[in-house]
């Protein structure tokens, strides 16, 4: 649809894209969800009594923080990618970004199964009840991602993205970017904070 | 769905009665599919109201008992907040506002259909909440009653959930949509006002709706898996509840409220034949309303157990709303004035908004002040300050709106006769059934009560009988706007002599909307002046008469 | 890797990723080793140093320091409106 | 903040030539004027709503609502007057199909219009604070009463005296100090002719001040939704002189020594104190304990028909049942609404007496 629209005086006279935009009034939204979430655990920990958090892994927390970051990187490489018309590439780094992404789910369920085996539970504590709600929203905000990253890999391997049609690429991008920022604050909030 | 049976008219170039019953991505279905739905769901929530009124005639009347009476206003507040005011303001949105920017359809309008049909199983739910049982813990829900309450208020959450996801997409369409997609030459200051106003509103969705899904998340994981954020028994916090519902549910009286200042600022220059009085201030209002709507929520919450001293700010951030709000209606006053005013259908409902508004702003303030809310909270005084607002504000502007584009959108007009039948009946039922409720509220009777002390049975009586007036009044609007379809007027593409974009267009609109882009070299206000009467009588302008 | 290729693309340069992706790679270790050292003011040096993260993601990776100035207006307006809730929750 | 078009020279030419204001129009909007002074003046000098309240709190709030209704009267009488004056004065003339003036702003006026209700809200923000102030103002001598809610009871304890009661009773022109806590979920403390209102939560102490001025028995009502019996949850307050007072802390104290004293040979006292304590008289009549709730059943002669209501069970068995697992049998025509925790909040040799207690009821 955007491009039915000729050049217009728009705002600050620069032509935004519709998708694009349309991603970021999303994330805006997303802020507000994650906002709220986060309210709610901060209130549930301050109502825990002290070392509620000292169940979590940190170390391995920190791997996996660090595997998301990478899956960032290589999204935004991707990008670079499809930018320069590199369609092999593209298909490199997405399939590369599937597989960290996955790796950081994978180990975000093992350490639910672990820690539901030492008998933390969303519903033993009210520490429980905010870190499985908040991390457990960003987990499956991390596996709708991996679903979009696999149609996008399906559709570079059917060569229908090209360095013109890289916004597919960019909003793409810009959704797990945001779901890796996400996460470097819940590490923070829930995994170091006192 | 028999208003898109029509006489052939609702076609848009070609249209089958069928594509209204499917995913349809054209916003013009879109928006009678709204508008339909929406309608029916008035007419439900409109039912309980009777019912309950019918129930409060007398002081212990065992009709209802306490648990169906609960369960029946917690429905209709939900219904008529989520599956009519906000659904049928986003149906006419979607109708018109596209066709006032000189677009040819929304930004995305697969994610359009999307919002509709999210629509129908939150609805579908919510039915099933009321016909289960336990949903009774008002649409409020407060924790931790609505902890305590059977399934339906599972069902209940899950539905909203639904419905919130459905604004937000909405919210997000028309935001990128009138950012992105007006008309060559229309810039922000030659924009409608109404898309002024669904640009705040969408801001407002886009923002607050999420908080509402965060909170309802957690009501349903404390009533399924047992996690306690809300409940107190096990530590939880019942007002985390209260702030983070407000902070969506203050500013959703703004989503309620901004479309229909949206619909008055186009409905009265049309009809007083004069330019919007002070258009940039009425279109900064909006957002100002729009952003200040979410630093005031916790006034519904002065006589919780919030820490007393932060009643003073959120006080002062209230009664600071009334001022961008009352720059609206001097300004709709002052576009009155000096006019030449025709009284169709549409103009006495947009004229019976300021002066109802009026009434809900000034109660608003009484609200407002801590003191005295500390006396009215939770009284009928609130039940009647809610209904000024929502109903004598965002029902009659709704109906204001439909009389005014219901031409537009069938090619036929409403028959004049029995608007004004509606009119009156709804204005003198309105004024009858809410009035009295501000005395009742200030003379002790609480809000959600089923049986109420004998002193106050004269004036409920009295309620009672406004209520049927007004239910009434809506028979000759159905049995009009069903009628009209075969029997009304031809309206031709542009009956009230209106400068909107919408108005160039043949009545009901091809499928495409604009077959060449139109261009735009000012508002659409100017009438009285040189410009805009030219252009009124050229006797072919794009797609003219 | 840098500004290299010209494409068909905005004149806007490309940023250097690997290094945003180093350094935070580099902060988050860092964050993690604090939390062994004793003596750290942890809250304002770990908060400040995940804001920092959180911005280096959003102004290169999300491209936000080139891209048009109405997407960083719409994403930072809600944290102005969170911060009333938080504070209020948590008074 | 006038036009919003720049060819300026379309506006001139309208602007100008129309009388915006003409004599008429000037006339009308000074009677209006007069009408919304006079109008407010009187509506906040007579204010027919909130009036003899009957507590010292209430008295300056009843006066901060006065003003604000002779303000709010004022501001109706000029958007409805000028409303109507419109409505009769610009009314088309049929055939008319010429356009109205065309003017678009007036800058002067809209700044005016900003600046008096701002002005305006400033007076009342600082006006409420002030009231806000004096009516939560604490004194000295202060009467503390622990307020207890339940679905759907109140209860009233004086730690002082050592007294519970199912009424709020203070003594005139005393400051009482209610501090509140609910056992489920929230209520809302309200006695409408105090003008005085707290939400009682279940997690934290709430707390209001109410000094009574007047004599007499006002009606205390839950205000905030407290689940289906919220309508009948209701009780008094009664204001009476210190006398008064005096003597019915000593009925209280009587009753309680008596109760105390006859306790071992008499398990009905007991059991017809918890009768009351626990708020059963809340939602079941019962003469006995002089309990007239309507949401429950009638307790009268339970000891007799409780055995037979269901096949097998004991009367003994089925009374403590109810008590503790209320849903098990719900008798036709009511519904299944009795908390379910009362295993819980009752020690069990209370529900042991309350058990003894109901099956005495013959």
């Amino acid at each position: 649809m955007s491009e039915a629209t000729p050049a217009v005086e728009h705002i600050g006279s620069e032509h935004v894209d519709n998708r694009k935009l349309g991603m970021w009034i999303f994330l805006a939204s997303e802020v507000m969800l994650f906002s709220s979430l986060i309210a709610g655990f901060i209130n549930m920990k301050a109502r825990s009594p002290a070392g509620a958090s000292d169940v979590l892994n940190v170390p391995l927390t920190a791997v996996n923080t660090f595997i998301l970051i990478m899956s960032s990187t290589t999204v935004v490489m991707a990008l670079a990618a499809i930018q320069d018309g590199d369609r092999k590439r593209l298909r490199n780094y997405l399939l590369a970004t599937l597989l960290l992404g996955g790796m950081f789910f994978s180990i975000q369920m093992y350490e639910y199964r672990h820690l539901l085996g030492e008998g933390f539970t969303p519903w033993g504590s009210l520490f429980g009840a905010g870190f499985y709600t908040v991390t457990g929203f960003h987990g499956l905000h991390v596996l709708i991602g991996l679903g979009l990253c696999l149609a996008l890999i399906v559709q570079a391997i059917q060569g229908k993205i090209t360095a013109g049609e890289h916004m597919r690429v960019e909003v793409f991008g810009l959704y797990w970017h945001f779901v890796d920022v996400v996460w470097i604050v819940l590490f923070t909030i829930i995994y170091l904070l006192p | 769905m028999t208003e898109t049976v029509s006489g052939g008219l609702i076609r848009h170039g070609g249209r089958k009665v069928s594509d209204y019953l499917v995913f349809n991505t054209d916003h013009k279905v879109i928006g009678i599919q709204y508008l339909v739905v929406s309608f029916a769901f008035f007419i439900f929530g409109g039912l309980l109201a009777e019912a309950m009124r019918s129930h409060l005639l007398t002081p212990n009347n065992p009709i209802l008992g306490g648990e169906v009476y609960n369960e029946m206003f917690t429905i209709h507040g939900t219904v008529m907040i989520f599956l009519w005011i906000i659904p049928a303001f986003t149906g006419l949105a979607n109708y018109v506002v596209p066709l006032m920017l000189g677009a040819n359809d929304m930004a995305f309008p697969k994610l359009n259909a999307l919002s509709f049909w999210l629509l129908i199983p939150g609805a579908a739910l919510l039915l099933l909440s009321f016909f289960i049982g336990g949903a009774g813990s008002g649409w409020t829900a407060y924790a931790p009653l609505s902890l305590q309450t059977s399934n339906g208020q599972t069902l209940w959450a899950i539905s909203l959930q639904f419905i919130g996801f459905s604004t937000i997409f909405s919210g997000l369409n028309f935001l990128v949509t009138i950012f992105n997609m007006r008309a060559p030459g229309m810039t922000l200051t030659r924009m409608p006002l109404m898309a002024w106003a669904i640009a705040a509103t969408s801001i407002i969705q886009i923002l607050g709706t999420p908080v509402l899904s965060g909170a309802l998340f957690m009501l349903i994981l404390n009533r399924v898996l047992g996690t306690n954020f809300f409940a107190a028994s096990a530590g939880g916090d019942p007002l985390m509840w209260q702030n983070l519902f407000w902070f969506y549910s203050h500013p959703a009286v703004y989503i309620m409220v901004l479309p229909a200042f949206g619909i008055i600022s186009e409905v009265i220059p049309v009809f007083a034949r004069k330019p919007i009085f002070g258009y940039r201030l009425i279109a900064v209002s909006s957002m100002a309303i729009a952003i200040a709507g979410f630093l005031v929520w916790a006034h519904h919450m002065f006589t919780s157990g919030m820490d007393p001293l932060l009643r003073v700010p959120f006080m002062i951030t209230s009664m600071v709303i009334a001022i961008p709000t009352g720059v609206k209606i001097f300004s709709w006053l002052a576009t009155i004035w000096g006019g030449k005013l025709r009284f169709t259908t549409s103009n006495l409902f947009a004229l019976a908004f300021i002066s109802m508004f009026v009434i809900g702003g000034l109660s608003g303030i009484f609200l407002a002040s801590v003191p005295i809310d500390i006396h009215v909270q939770d009284t009928y005084f609130v039940v009647a300050h809610l209904h000024y607002v929502l109903f004598g504000g965002s029902v009659m502007a709704m109906f204001a709106g439909l009389y005014y584009w219901y031409p537009k959108i069938t090619g036929r007009l409403l028959d004049e006769g029995w608007g004004k039948v509606h009119f009156w009946m709804t204005f003198i039922g309105f004024n009858i059934t809410f009035l009295p409720m501000h005395v009742l509220g200030l003379e002790g009777m609480p809000r959600r009560v089923s049986s109420y002390a004998p002193e106050f049975q004269p004036l409920n009586i009295v309620a009672t009988l406004g209520s049927f007036l007004l239910a009434t009044g809506t028979l000759p609007f159905m049995v009009n706007s069903i009628v009209s379809l075969w029997r009304g007027k031809v309206a031709g593409a542009n009956p009230w002599r209106a400068l909107g974009l919408e108005w160039t267009l043949p009545s009901p609109p091809p499928i495409h909307n604009f077959p060449t882009p139109p261009t735009v070299d000012s508002d659409p206000y100017g009438y009285g002046e040189p410009k805009a009467r030219q252009r009124l009588a050229a006797p072919s302008a794009p797609g003219g008469n | 890797m840098s500004g290299a290729d010209p494409g068909k693309q905005p004149a806007r340069r490309r940023p250097n990723y690997l290094l945003v992706f180093l350094a935070l790679a580099a902060m988050t270790a860092i964050e993690v080793a604090i939390i062994y050292v004793p003596g750290v003011p942890r809250v304002p040096v770990l908060l400040t140093m995940s804001l920092a993260k959180a911005l280096l993601v959003i102004l290169f990776f999300m491209h936000l320091n080139s891209d048009s100035r109405w997407f960083g207006f719409i994403f930072f307006i809600p944290f102005l409106l969170v911060i009333p809730l938080l504070l209020v929750i948590r008074i | 903040m006038s036009m919003s078009q720049p060819p300026a020279q379309s506006e001139r030419d309208s602007v100008s030539p129309p009388r915006v204001f003409d004599t008429t129009s000037k006339l009308v909007a000074f009677v209006i004027g007069v009408l919304a002074i006079v109008a407010g003046v009187g509506a906040g000098m007579f204010n027919p709503f909130l009036s003899n309240s009957a507590s010292s709190q209430g008295i300056l709030i009843d006066a901060l609502f006065s003003v604000l209704l002779g303000i709010a009267t004022s501001i109706f009488v000029i958007v409805q007057g000028f409303l109507l004056y419109s409505i009769v004065r610009f009314s088309r003339e049929p055939d008319d199909e010429t356009d109205g003036m065309a003017f678009r702003g007036h800058t002067g006026l809209e700044i005016v219009w900003t600046a008096v209700p701002a002005a305006i809200v400033v007076f009342l923000a600082v006006f409420s604070y002030q009231v806000l102030a004096e009516i939560e103002q604490p004194r000295p001598d202060e009467l503390i009463v622990e307020v207890t809610a339940q679905q759907y009871a109140w209860s009233f304890f004086y730690p002082d005296l050592d007294l519970t009661s199912t009424e709020l009773h203070m003594p005139l022109d005393r400051q009482v100090l209610l501090r509140m806590r609910s056992k489920d979920v929230i209520h809302a403390f309200w006695v409408p002719q105090f003008r005085i209102k707290r939400d009682v939560m279940p997690d934290r102490l709430t707390e209001a001040r109410i000094t009574g001025t007047e004599i007499g028995t006002y009606p205390i009502v839950c205000a905030e939704l407290c689940g289906v019996g919220h309508s009948y949850m209701r009780s008094q307050a009664v204001v009476q002189s210190a006398a008064d007072f005096l003597s019915w802390q000593q009925g209280l104290i009587g009753a309680k020594t008596r109760g105390a004293g006859a306790k071992p040979a008499d398990p009905m006292a007991a059991g017809r104190q918890l009768f009351t304590q626990g708020g059963c008289n809340a939602c079941h009549a019962l003469a006995d304990a002089g309990a007239a709730g309507q949401l429950g059943p009638k307790l009268d002669g339970i000891g007799t028909t409780a055995a037979t209501r269901v096949l097998g069970q004991s009367a003994e068995a089925y009374i403590r049942t109810s008590i503790v697992k209320p849903n098990d049998t719900i008798v036709p025509g009511y519904q299944p609404v009795m908390p379910q925790d009362y295993g819980q909040r009752l020690p069990p040799r209370n529900v042991d007496t309350l058990v003894q207690y109901l099956l005495g009821q013959k």
